[in-house]
Formats: structure tokens, C-alpha cells, sequence
């Protein structure tokens, strides 16, 4: 019989040391024994009959208990015009009393396990067995209340969902819908479709009418939740219930069932609420993985900061363009993006800022911070005077350099592109998250003929940046530049950690492709191989 | 921005300039008049509508006189935008967010038992939410960081096993096939490479070599843990030209989309403000 | 202190664990949890977007008070919140008291966006259709490869986007007219497919990086609030 | 030589513009607009195959099915995603399919209820179906939690939505009849301004299975080709052009044809603007410094 070990059911997630990906279920054995079925002499032959020892019923794994997983080998042949019959009863007993439910199934492709490689796993087998998936609160679903009428309040007044009063005042508002429709032709439209606008040939209602009749609808929807609710409970219930199946072979009108020595066999099973999802265990894996490194580099990073970092051409393209400025002595100009002061890009773009600075104060050239958020402010003004401070000229520092500009977008743009205009800036920097407005910033910028360098992880406008500035630090790049200049165990530890993410994944690509192409060529188990990505559920 | 800038134009420029705006406000007005004809439509709402229609017309060509240069006109247009904008939204933080999940569950909750089990679901979340205002106040600003870490705690919880899902796994189950077996492109079909460049086999090997190869090189040139120097700097060169492919795509699209902004914006002007029936 | 910082933290913590885990759980009870909280987000928020509105409107009128420069420009952000609060609350009040039939009162809310705000967001960012046509020609230069690698496809793009393609491209390739918008589509399903997906598989690194930086507590700048 | 004309007349225009401040290039590309979009010659073209791929879809749906479209934009982007809105709506209506509407964005909430009171008007008139809220379409408007509110929609709608956009309960609503949660439409469509098509994705469609489809502004267009390839997003329309090639297909001109004139002329016009100014710039570095 094959065996499908339980999956653990310890509710906490231990980290999962097997790397084998999906659980092959064991093969069910195809036994060549042909059933010992007393075969009329019809059209079906006995070899299109599944054998009995792999007809078989268990809960279907990572569900949430609502059904069960049938599952029979595919015969040798399977004439035209052949279905497969599931019965379904509450009851052994129910299949001598013809109470039971059929659902037919049709041979084709989707009802083979190659389907559904988290059950039956993507071995050769896979494609021998076929399945059906049932639950049986579909096959018998519970009944549906009807709509409110007096016998159904009282019954809600007896379960404590309404009050006397509340009964009383439902009751009233009934008796007066009833007379109201009992006065209108009684062929008239139906309850009229809850559109928002009520049809004019309702009787004129009084202002107490109408908060009734609103208190009512109220009361239908809530009422109507309540019995959605009931439904769903109800469905769990009978799901949870044992339930039986046969299964039988039909041509046209004739119907041989799977039996052993004369007496159909009868299969029983349970559905059960599992508590993985095991089509997710390559997402667990991968997850933990990522989490993992990210946070054993920022470790790292704590105890030892020099971390190896690849040398960021933007950073040379800054201290270049500062140098052009003070050879033409001007000013040079710091532009922060948006964002408030806990964004990525602000943190990333103050880094900058104060590199940027401590290289201007020791050239001796002024610069010139413009802001668009009072905190960036406050932060860009300490950055300034202390880069000042640190190249020994705390004088030069000058606070109304370093100023909120404006504050929402097209009133930013217009005032720095007026200061860039009237104060010829030598270098321009425009670093931080930017939307529309960095084509108008950076065109205005190269009208004043200053060398630009820009630096945003909006990826929308880097393609305006790169045609506008004489250099870009691209996305990443500018976290990379601050991580590199503030050596802040935070930032090098999760670009050191997202590294490790991009080495896998430029692995997996690589040899992923290259195995994959040879074990095609060589119609190996690709398939297999690939299913290690899929990703289901 | 205009060049010949003056934000303090001088006092001959300025008298002209205010001569100008008048004479365009007066054009402005008699166009409007003879073409919508507020006063002459027969009920309040049509009234309405024409009048609202040479509102819309009036603020949207004062928002381009921001083309000539930032002068008052555009400055109060856009503040009274940010004003607009902002009473929509706060109705609608009402009308969709605190009315039927705070107001309605509770006060006008049908029958005693509802309202239980609201008060059962919604207190907390209630009193959370209060503690988030508090972030007002200077002296309690802490007790938001309650609110915070709920929202921003299974916010960032949830993300990673989706992302891994649709954005990693998904996304490398797609790009890593056999070569032979690849899942194509849904427009350039193969056969355009075939016919493009005449290699009618090795197409689609072809096309699916670049795009492992290309997604390798991008990924590279991310990559800050080894220098680009010799054979990493080729691959880092090889990322930059896809890169800059896709960045010239991603600028022919943006130029595309802000002139349908314009188109639409001349659209109105045309067929609703001058309602000019074009053929 | 024990308040300020580190039970909020632990939240944090204990909250992201069980998002994190029960997404790999099938069993109803994770369902439900889902639904609880997704009950919370909507209350929370919908508190979050008064403070928003609230921190707005006092930014505004700490402008006026202290005479900032453009300060004058700021009451009109009051007028217009004014006018679409007012009539928010009288269409709230006339809707309550009786449905809205063809004889209920002009509805100046909707008026107020249809001819105010609809314009104004819809020509706002129309002027950059202007800026580009002038950076096009001042601006946009082929300074090095990769500039002119971008201004190549881009112009390939543009034209190929476009009906007049198929007139242009007869005209240009021989009678071929299908000839731009195929390079067209050569190009955003191999080098843009390939560069976007390389950025966006470095966009998912950085986001699992920065939920579990938060979840640890490493990440705190977004509590605020004071120390 | 009678190349020589078009040389000079070139090299006046781009000296003339490189003069004149940029005002006069702001005129050219208005005037360019104004008259191409009067003008309103006919152009026929061939809708993109990723745009045929949602309209098939939609086509594929029988009378009764759902579909949940997603109007994630506001008035800044409505020229080019209004008028795809009203092209699916149109198309949902004529097949007597269910739209369920519903939107992320507050700022835009009027405009979409305009869209399916619109479309709706439009179905009267031109397809003579009468189109009530409530039974052949809902608007349930918005709730916040962005990513969660799809989470929550993915196990129980009328939990997300307990009432529409319009106040009416969506309990026992008869448009929703046969619907529970997100796995019961048939398609997701989601019309984005900004970056909401990878949150559909990655929180909705990925998570219940169903078929997923875009339309986005022309600025994100471009960065839906790894999802297109990966098979999570079955198709889209990219920007005007999109609500264009949608339009013709549903055979129902409207905005997106009305504007293709003017995008097409617009289009040359920059890209003559581009290489005039760069060929004018390799010239003079190519012909050496004789001529500054």
C-alpha cells in the first residue's frame, strides 16, 4: 500500500536541513494482477479496469482539511468514450441504500499527477496515477436558510441573536412591508434592486418609516452575515466527517465498479487541516537562507567595518566635479530628493552630503544644500558644520546655505532652478529619490553649464539623469557609495547580505541553465531538476 | 526653467506684464462666454456644468503659465489644488475608512448581539489607532510606536515569503530553462528573431542564451562584494548596454505618456471648453 | 524606558514571526488571523490618514503664523480644504436623512473635484510634456556609449509606439511596414525584459533585507516619536 | 546639389532655436498638438499582441462571470488610463460580464465612479442593456491596508467590502451572488498610475491562481515585460496607445483613437528634435571649431 509519511504537525517551523525540495509520494504500485472481476462479456474489458490494490483515499495534504485526495492507477488502455464514476456516501451503509452521490471524471491529461507535482512529486510514476479532488460539503451541502420571514425571527429570538424588543420592531416593520405589497399590483416589480435610487412609486414614506426600513436592511445584512458564517462552520463540520468512496469504470450506460472476489471495495477517509504547506518548502528554505546572511554580515560589520566594498567610480566623479568648481571658483550646489528622514535614499544621500562637504571645506568653495523636508534640513545643516569643523574651518560654515527650499514638489523645482540660475553653481548634485520633477532640475542644471552627478534609486528617472548629468550612480549604487563612505554596519552588512542573494541567484541562473540544457539534450529528468523552482501554492 | 528668469522683475517689466495677464483675462472671459454660455441654460445644473467647465479651462491654462515663468497666478492655483485635494481625501477618510469600520459597526450596529461581537473585534484596533494620533503630541509621541510596530511588523513579516514567491522564485523558474525548452517572448515571437537575423534554428537558443546571459550581467553589475576590474569589468560593461537598451525604452515610453497628458489636456480645451466639433 | 522601546520592539518582532509563518500554514486558523488583521489595518488606518491630513493642514498653518516666505499662498490650501470639507459634511448629513432621489440639492462635492481638482492633478504634470520637448533639444545629448545606446532605442521605441510607424517604416525599410514595430518589440522583450528583471530581482534582495532589519529591531528610524 | 536645401534650411531651424529661449520650443510642440489633434486624420494600425491577449481573455468570459478591475490612478494620470477604463467597462458590459470595481487610490475615487456611471450610459445607448449598480456591476470604492486589503479579499470580500461605494450592503447583493473571495473571478485587471501591479501580483493574483492583466501609464509600461515573460501577467495595455489598440479592437472609438493623430506627430517631432540637436553637435566637433 503506499505509504505517505504524515507531515510533522509541530505548529513552530523548524529550519529544515533536507534540501530535497517536494516529497515524492512513494509510487504506488502498478501490480500487473488483473482484477478478479466476474467481467460481464460488455465492451469493458478488464484491463481497463484500475486495479484494486491502487484504489485509495487519503486527506489531501497541505489543504486546509476541506478535502480528499482519491487516487487509482491508470489502467493499461482506456477505450474512447470510457469515464471513471466516484461514489460518495456519508456511510457504508448508505451505498446498500443508494444514498450516495456520483461525480464522473474524464481521462485526460489534468487528471494525471504530472499535474500536481506537491502530491505526487515529479517522478515516472506521476504520470501513471490519476486523482480527483473531492469535498464532500460540495458534494452534500448543507441547506441554506431562507429569506426572513416571522418564523425565522422568532427562531433567532429563541438562539439569543435578537432581543424581545428587537423581534417586536423587526416584526412590525415586516407586517408593514407585507401590507405595502399586498396593496401594490400584486404582479408589481419585484423587492426593488437595492440601487441607490428608490423607484418614485413607493408610497410616500414618513421620516420614522425610513429609519425603520434603514434599521431593517441592517438587520437583513447582519442577519445574512451571521448565516454565511453558520454556512461555513457547517461546511467544516460535515468535511471533517469520514467519508466513503467507490469507484467504478462507465461506457455509455454500463458500469462495472473496482471490487475484490465479487464485492466492490469501499474506501474510507478523513480530511484533516495540515499544518504545511509543503509546495512552499523551496520558499521557506530560500527565505531563511536570505535573512540569515543578511543578518550574520551586518554582524560582521559591527566587529570588523572594512569590509571589502569595490571601489564606486561615482565617488571619483564627485570629487572631481569639486574640483572643477574651485578651479572655476563656484559654488557648488547639493540638491536632497524627497522623502522624509527615514527613507533609504535620504539616509544614503546625508551620507554623501557629508563627504561632499568635508571635501568642499578643505578646497575652501562654498556650498550650497537646498531641502525640501524640515528634518533633512536640520540633519544636512549639523553634516555641514561639522564636516567644516573637521577640515579645521568652522568659520566657513554659513547656516543660511543650508536651507528648507519649499516643500511640495513644482514650488522646489521653481526656487532651486531660480538659485541655480542666479548663482552659476560650478558642480551640481542631485542625490535622493526624485520623481517628475528631475528632468526640469537636472535641464536647468546643464543650461548653467556645471559638471551634474545625480544619484537616485527611482529607477523611472535615471533614464533623464543619464542623458542630462555627466555622471549617474544607478539604483544600488547609491547605497553602495554611502555604505562605502560611512562604513555603517547597518548599510554594509545588508548590501554585503543582498550580495550573497545576487551570488545565488547569478548561480542558479548560470548552472541552472547550462544542467538543465544538457539534461534536455539528454532527456534526463529536467522537468524534475526545474520543479526545484516551481514555485506552488 | 526659463533662463531669462526675473523673480523681481523690474518695475517697466512688471507694469507690461500686468497689462498682458489683463488683456488674456478679458479674451479669456469673452471666449468663455460665447462659447459655453453659462447664463443662458435653461436649468441650475447645466449652469453648474458650464461654469465649472470654464473653471477647469481657466486653471489648467494658468497652470501653463508656469511655462513662462512661477508667478502668483500659478502659485495660488496650485495651493488651492493641495487644499482640494487634501478635504477630498479627508472626507474619504471618513467616508471609507472610519464610518463603516469604526462608526457603523458600533453605533449602528442592528441588534445588541452585533454590536458585541464588534466591540469583540474592533477595540483594539480602536484603541490602537487613538494611540497613533497621539504621535501629535510631543509629551506622548511614544505611545504611536505601539500602532507602528503592528502595522510595520506584519507588513515586513508578510513581505518576504511573497516576495520570495512572486519575485524570486517565479521570476528564476521562468528565466532558467533548457535553452531549447525556453518560454518565449509573447510579441517578438522567435520567428521574428529567425527572420530578423536569418539564423532560423539557433533563434530562439539564441534568444534565450541573451537573456540568461543579460540577466547575469545586470545582476553584476549590482554586485559590490569583487571588483570590476578584467573579466568582471567585461561583464559589468555587457550589464551597462542593457542597462542603458532598457533605459532608453524606459524614456521613449515616459516621453510617450507625458504628451498623452498634454494630448488630453488639449483634448478638453478643444471638444468641451470650445466644444470645436472636429470631424 | 522598558515602555518606550523594548516591548514595542518585541511586538514587532512577534508580529512579523507570525505573518511570517503563517503563510506557510494551510490550516483555516491562518485564514482567520488574515481576516482579523486585515480588520486592524483598516481601523489603524483609517486613523492614520486623519493624522496625515492633520500634519498637513499644521504645516500649512505654522507657514502663516511664522510669515514664511509665500506664506500668502497658504491660505488658499485652508479655502480649498474649506470648500470640499464643507460640502463633504452636507452631502454626509443630506444623505442620511433622505436617499439621494433626482430632487436631492446640486452636489457641490462632486462638482468641487470634477471642475477643480481633476484639471489642476490632470495639468500638472501635462508641463512636462513642454520641459521634455525643450530638454529634447538642449538637453538630451549622446555624451558617451551608453547616452547614445539610450537615445537609439528610445527613438526606435517612440517611433515604433506609434501608428505613424507603419507609414514611416514602409517608407524606410522597403515596404516592410511591420519593421520598427518589431525592433520595437526585439527590444523591450530581450535588453529591457532582461535589465528590468535584473533590477527588480535586486529590488526583492533589498526589501527581504529591510523586513528582516526591521524585525530585529536593527531598522528603528520609522518608530520616531522622540528617543 | 539638391541636398544642399534641406541642409541649410535645417541648419537655420536649429540655429533659430538654439538663439530663442526655450519659450519657442514650448509654442512648437502646442501649436504641433493643437493642429495635429483638429486635423484628425484616420490612421489604422495593428493592435499590439499583448493588448490582444486581455481583450481576448475578455472576450474568452461568459455572461454572469466576474472580473475585478482595480482602478489604481487619479486625475493625474486620467488621459491615459480613463479612457481603458471605459473601453473594459464598455466591453464587460456588452458581454454581460460582472466588473466588481474597487480602488487603492482615495485621490481618484470620483473619477472611477464617473467611469461606470459613464460606461454604463454608453451600454444603454449603444448596446441597449440596462445597467443597474448593484446587479450588473459593483463599485465598492476603497478601503485602506493597500497590500492587506487584498490579503483580506483573497479569503473573504464581503469582509474587506461590507458595503459599496454607494452604501449598499454588500451582503446578499446580487452582483456578488456566487462570489466568496478573490479565487471565484475570473480575471484581474488592474489599471495602475504607480507601482500597484507587482503589489497585485505578488499579494493577489500569485496567491488564488487567477489570470492577471494590466493596463498601466506609459511610464511603467516597460517594467512589466519580466512579469509578462514569467507568465504572471498575461497581457497589458501600455498607456494611450493601449486604450487605443483596446478601442479599436471593441470597435468603440473613443479618447485613446481620438489622441493617436497627435501622439504620432508629437513623437516625430521630439525625435526630430533629438538627433537635430546631436547630429548639429557632431558636426561642429566633426568639422572641427571653424565655425563657433
Amino acid at each position: 500500500m503506499p505509504v505517505i509519511v504524515k507531515p510533522l504537525t509541530t505548529l513552530v517551523v523548524i529550519a529544515l536541513a533536507a534540501t530535497l525540495p517536494v516529497r515524492p509520494a512513494a509510487a504506488a504500485q502498478t501490480n500487473p494482477t488483473v482484477a478478479t472481476q466476474s467481467a460481464t462479456p460488455g465492451t469493458i474489458l478488464p484491463e481497463s479496469i484500475p486495479a484494486t490494490e491502487s484504489f485509495n483515499a487519503i486527506d489531501l495534504p497541505s489543504d486546509d482539511g476541506s478535502s480528499i485526495l482519491v487516487k487509482w492507477a491508470k489502467p493499461a488502455n482506456e477505450p474512447k468514450g470510457i469515464s471513471y464514476v466516484i461514489q460518495v456516501a456519508r456511510s457504508k451503509a448508505d451505498f446498500q441504500a443508494g444514498k450516495f452521490v456520483t461525480k464522473e471524471v474524464f481521462p485526460s491529461p489534468i487528471i494525471l499527477g504530472t499535474t500536481k507535482p506537491e502530491y505526487f512529486g515529479r517522478g515516472k510514476n506521476a504520470s501513471q496515477t490519476c486523482f480527483a479532488v473531492i469535498s464532500p460539503a460540495e458534494l452534500f451541502p448543507p441547506a441554506k436558510p431562507g429569506p426572513l420571514t416571522e418564523a425565522r425571527l422568532k427562531e433567532l429570538k429563541t438562539k439569543k441573536v435578537l432581543t424581545d424588543k428587537e423581534l417586536g420592531r423587526a416584526l412590525a416593520v415586516l407586517a408593514e412591508i407585507e401590507q405595502e405589497k399586498s396593496q401594490t399590483k400584486p404582479a408589481s416589480v419585484p423587492a426593488t434592486a437595492q440601487a441607490g435610487v428608490t423607484k418614485s412609486q413607493t408610497p410616500k414614506l414618513t421620516s420614522k418609516q425610513r429609519a425603520e426600513r434603514k434599521w431593517y436592511a441592517r438587520l437583513g445584512a447582519n442577519i445574512k452575515k451571521l448565516d454565511a458564517e453558520a454556512l461555513t462552520k457547517e461546511r467544516a463540520r460535515i468535511n471533517a466527517e469520514p467519508s466513503f468512496f467507490r469507484l467504478g469504470v462507465k461506457l455509455d450506460d454500463q458500469t462495472i465498479l473496482v471490487a475484490r472476489d465479487g464485492e466492490p471495495i469501499v474506501v474510507e477517509a478523513i480530511a484533516k487541516p495540515n499544518l504545511f504547506k509543503w509546495g512552499k518548502l523551496n520558499n521557506l528554505t530560500l527565505s531563511l537562507i536570505f535573512m540569515s546572511a543578511v543578518i550574520t554580515f551586518i554582524e560582521i560589520a559591527r566587529r570588523k567595518p572594512d569590509i571589502f566594498i569595490r571601489k564606486i567610480a561615482g565617488l571619483e566623479a564627485i570629487d572631481e566635479a569639486i574640483g572643477r568648481a574651485t578651479e572655476m571658483d563656484r559654488p557648488v550646489m547639493f540638491v536632497h530628493g524627497g522623502g522624509s528622514v527615514g527613507s533609504m535614499s535620504v539616509i544614503a544621500s546625508l551620507n554623501i552630503l557629508s563627504h561632499v562637504a568635508s571635501r568642499a571645506a578643505e578646497h575652501d568653495t562654498r556650498i550650497r544644500v537646498m531641502n525640501q523636508d524640515p528634518l533633512v534640513t536640520a540633519v544636512s545643516q549639523e553634516a555641514v558644520q561639522q564636516a567644516c569643523t573637521e577640515a579645521g574651518r568652522p568659520d566657513a560654515f554659513n547656516a543660511d546655505d543650508v536651507s528648507l527650499v519649499a516643500s511640495d514638489q513644482f514650488s522646489y523645482v521653481a526656487a532651486v532652478s531660480g538659485i541655480m540660475v542666479r548663482e552659476q553653481p560650478g558642480a551640481i548634485f542631485m542625490l535622493g529619490a526624485f520623481g517628475a520633477e528631475s528632468l526640469l532640475l537636472s535641464e536647468t542644471g546643464s543650461s548653467t553649464g556645471a559638471i551634474q552627478v545625480a544619484g537616485t534609486d527611482s529607477y523611472t528617472q535615471l533614464p533623464f539623469f543619464v542623458t542630462t548629468c555627466d555622471y549617474t550612480l544607478m539604483g544600488e549604487e547609491l547605497y553602495a557609495a554611502s555604505a562605502y563612505l560611512s562604513r555603517e554596519p547597518r548599510m554594509l552588512g545588508s548590501l554585503r547580505g543582498q550580495d550573497v542573494g545576487k551570488a545565488f541567484v547569478m548561480i542558479v541562473l548560470l548552472a541552472g541553465t547550462a544542467i538543465l540544457t544538457v539534461a534536455a539534450a539528454m532527456d534526463g529528468p529536467w522537468q524534475w531538476l526545474r520543479g526545484l523552482l516551481e514555485a506552488t501554492g | 526653467m526659463p533662463d531669462d528668469l526675473q523673480l523681481q522683475p523690474r518695475r517697466k517689466g512688471q507694469a507690461i506684464e500686468m497689462g498682458v495677464l489683463a488683456l488674456l483675462i478679458v479674451v479669456f472671459l469673452a471666449v468663455s462666454m460665447v462659447f459655453q454660455k453659462p447664463f443662458s441654460q435653461h436649468s441650475f445644473g447645466d449652469t453648474m456644468k458650464a461654469v465649472g467647465t470654464i473653471m477647469a479651462a481657466g486653471i489648467t491654462l494658468i497652470m501653463y503659465s508656469f511655462l513662462y515663468r512661477d508667478n502668483p497666478l500659478f502659485k495660488i492655483a496650485e495651493n488651492l489644488y493641495v487644499g482640494i485635494a487634501l478635504g477630498y481625501s479627508t472626507i474619504f477618510a471618513w467616508r471609507q475608512a472610519l464610518k463603516p469600520e469604526v462608526y457603523q459597526p458600533i453605533f449602528a450596529a442592528p441588534t445588541s448581539d452585533a454590536l458585541l461581537t464588534a466591540l469583540m473585534h474592533r477595540t483594539v484596533p480602536i484603541l490602537l489607532g487613538l494611540m497613533l494620533v497621539m504621535r501629535l503630541s510631543r509629551k506622548h509621541g511614544w505611545l504611536s510606536r505601539y500602532a507602528y510596530a503592528v502595522i510595520i511588523g506584519w507588513g515586513a513579516g508578510i513581505a518576504i515569503p511573497l516576495i520570495t514567491h512572486s519575485y524570486i522564485l517565479k521570476q528564476l523558474h521562468a528565466a532558467v530553462a533548457p535553452l531549447q525548452a525556453a518560454p518565449g517572448p509573447q510579441a517578438a515571437g522567435a520567428e521574428v528573431l529567425s527572420q530578423a537575423w536569418l539564423l532560423h534554428v539557433a533563434a530562439p537558443i539564441f534568444g534565450a542564451a541573451v537573456l540568461v546571459l543579460g540577466t547575469v550581467a545586470v545582476l553584476f553589475y549590482f554586485f559590490f562584494s569583487v571588483e570590476h576590474k578584467g573579466v568582471g569589468g567585461a561583464v559589468s560593461k555587457v550589464g551597462i548596454w542593457f542597462l542603458m537598451v532598457s533605459f532608453g525604452a524606459s524614456f521613449g515610453y515616459t516621453v510617450m505618456g507625458r504628451l498623452s497628458l498634454l494630448i488630453g489636456r488639449v483634448q478638453f480645451l478643444l471638444d468641451e471648453w470650445l466644444k470645436i466639433p472636429s470631424q | 524606558m522598558i515602555l518606550k522601546r523594548t516591548i514595542p520592539l518585541l511586538i514587532v518582532f512577534a508580529i512579523g514571526v507570525l505573518a511570517f509563518v503563517q503563510e506557510f500554514v494551510p490550516h483555516p486558523w491562518s485564514g482567520k488571523l488574515v481576516d482579523e488583521i486585515s480588520t486592524w489595518f483598516k481601523i489603524i488606518g483609517g486613523f492614520a490618514m486623519f493624522l496625515g491630513t492633520y500634519s498637513l493642514l499644521h504645516m500649512h498653518l505654522a507657514r502663516i503664523r511664522r510669515k514664511m516666505p509665500s506664506w500668502g499662498y497658504s491660505v488658499f490650501v485652508f479655502i480649498g480644504a474649506a470648500f470640499m470639507i464643507g460640502t463633504g459634511v452636507y452631502n454626509e448629513i443630506q444623505s442620511s436623512s433622505q436617499p439621494a432621489g433626482p430632487n436631492s440639492p446640486f452636489d457641490w462635492f462632486s462638482w468641487g473635484y470634477k471642475y477643480i481638482q481633476v484639471p489642476a492633478g490632470a495639468t500638472i504634470f501635462s508641463i512636462l510634456a513642454f520641459f521634455m520637448a525643450s530638454a529634447a533639444f538642449r538637453t538630451f545629448r549622446a555624451r558617451n556609449l551608453a547616452a547614445g545606446l539610450l537615445l537609439i532605442s528610445a527613438i526606435i521605441v517612440m517611433l515604433g509606439r506609434v501608428p505613424i510607424s507603419e507609414p514611416l517604416s514602409r517608407w524606410l525599410f522597403f515596404g516592410n511596414s511591420q519593421a520598427i514595430t518589431q525592433a520595437t518589440d526585439i527590444i523591450m522583450e530581450y535588453p529591457n525584459m532582461v535589465a528590468k528583471r535584473g533590477i527588480l530581482l535586486g529590488i526583492a534582495l533589498g526589501t527581504i533585507s529591510q523586513s528582516i532589519r526591521i524585525l530585529l529591531g536593527v531598522e528603528r528610524s520609522y518608530m520616531g516619536g522622540g528617543d | 546639389m539638391a541636398l544642399r536645401i534641406p541642409i541649410a534650411i535645417s541648419k537655420g531651424i536649429i540655429r533659430f532655436l538654439t538663439k530663442h529661449p526655450r519659450q519657442v520650443i514650448y509654442v512648437l510642440i502646442g501649436v504641433t498638438v493643437i493642429a495635429s489633434y483638429m486635423v484628425n486624420i484616420s490612421l489604422s494600425f495593428e493592435p499590439s499582441p499583448l493588448a490582444q491577449k486581455v481583450y481576448d481573455k475578455v472576450d474568452s468570459l461568459k455572461p454572469g462571470d466576474h472580473v475585478l478591475l482595480s482602478f489604481d490612478y487619479d486625475p493625474s494620470s486620467e488621459a491615459e488610463l480613463q479612457p481603458m477604463a471605459l473601453a473594459m467597462l464598455r466591453h464587460c458590459f456588452k458581454k454581460g460580464v460582472i466588473p466588481v470595481v474597487m480602488t487603492h487610490w482615495i485621490s481618484g475615487l470620483d473619477l472611477h465612479k464617473m467611469a461606470c456611471q459613464e460606461a454604463a450610459a454608453d451600454a444603454n445607448s449603444h448596446y441597449n442593456k440596462k445597467i443597474v449598480s448593484g446587479r450588473d456591476y459593483v463599485f465598492l470604492g476603497n478601503r485602506p491596508g493597500w497590500q492587506q486589503l487584498i490579503l483580506q479579499m483573497n479569503e473573504n470580500i464581503r469582509a474587506a467590502f461590507d458595503k459599496d461605494f454607494f452604501d449598499q450592503p454588500t451582503e446578499g447583493m446580487k452582483a456578488l451572488e456566487g462570489v466568496t473571495s478573490l479565487k471565484d473571478f475570473e480575471l484581474i485587471v488592474n489599471l495602475a498610475a504607480g507601482a500597484t501591479v507587482e503589489m497585485w501580483i505578488a499579494y493577489g493574483s500569485d496567491k488564488v491562481d487567477v489570470p492577471f492583466a494590466a493596463g498601466t501609464t506609459a511610464v511603467s509600461a516597460p517594467d512589466l515585460y519580466p512579469w509578462i515573460q514569467s507568465r504572471q501577467l498575461i497581457g497589458f495595455l501600455g498607456g494611450l496607445r493601449g486604450a487605443a489598440d483596446y478601442e479599436v479592437m471593441l470597435k468603440y472609438p473613443g479618447r485613446g483613437i481620438r489622441g493617436m493623430p497627435a501622439q504620432s506627430a508629437t513623437h516625430v517631432l521630439i525625435v526630430l528634435l533629438i538627433l537635430g540637436a546631436n547630429v548639429h553637435m557632431f558636426a561642429g566637433r566633426f568639422f572641427g571649431k571653424k565655425k563657433e
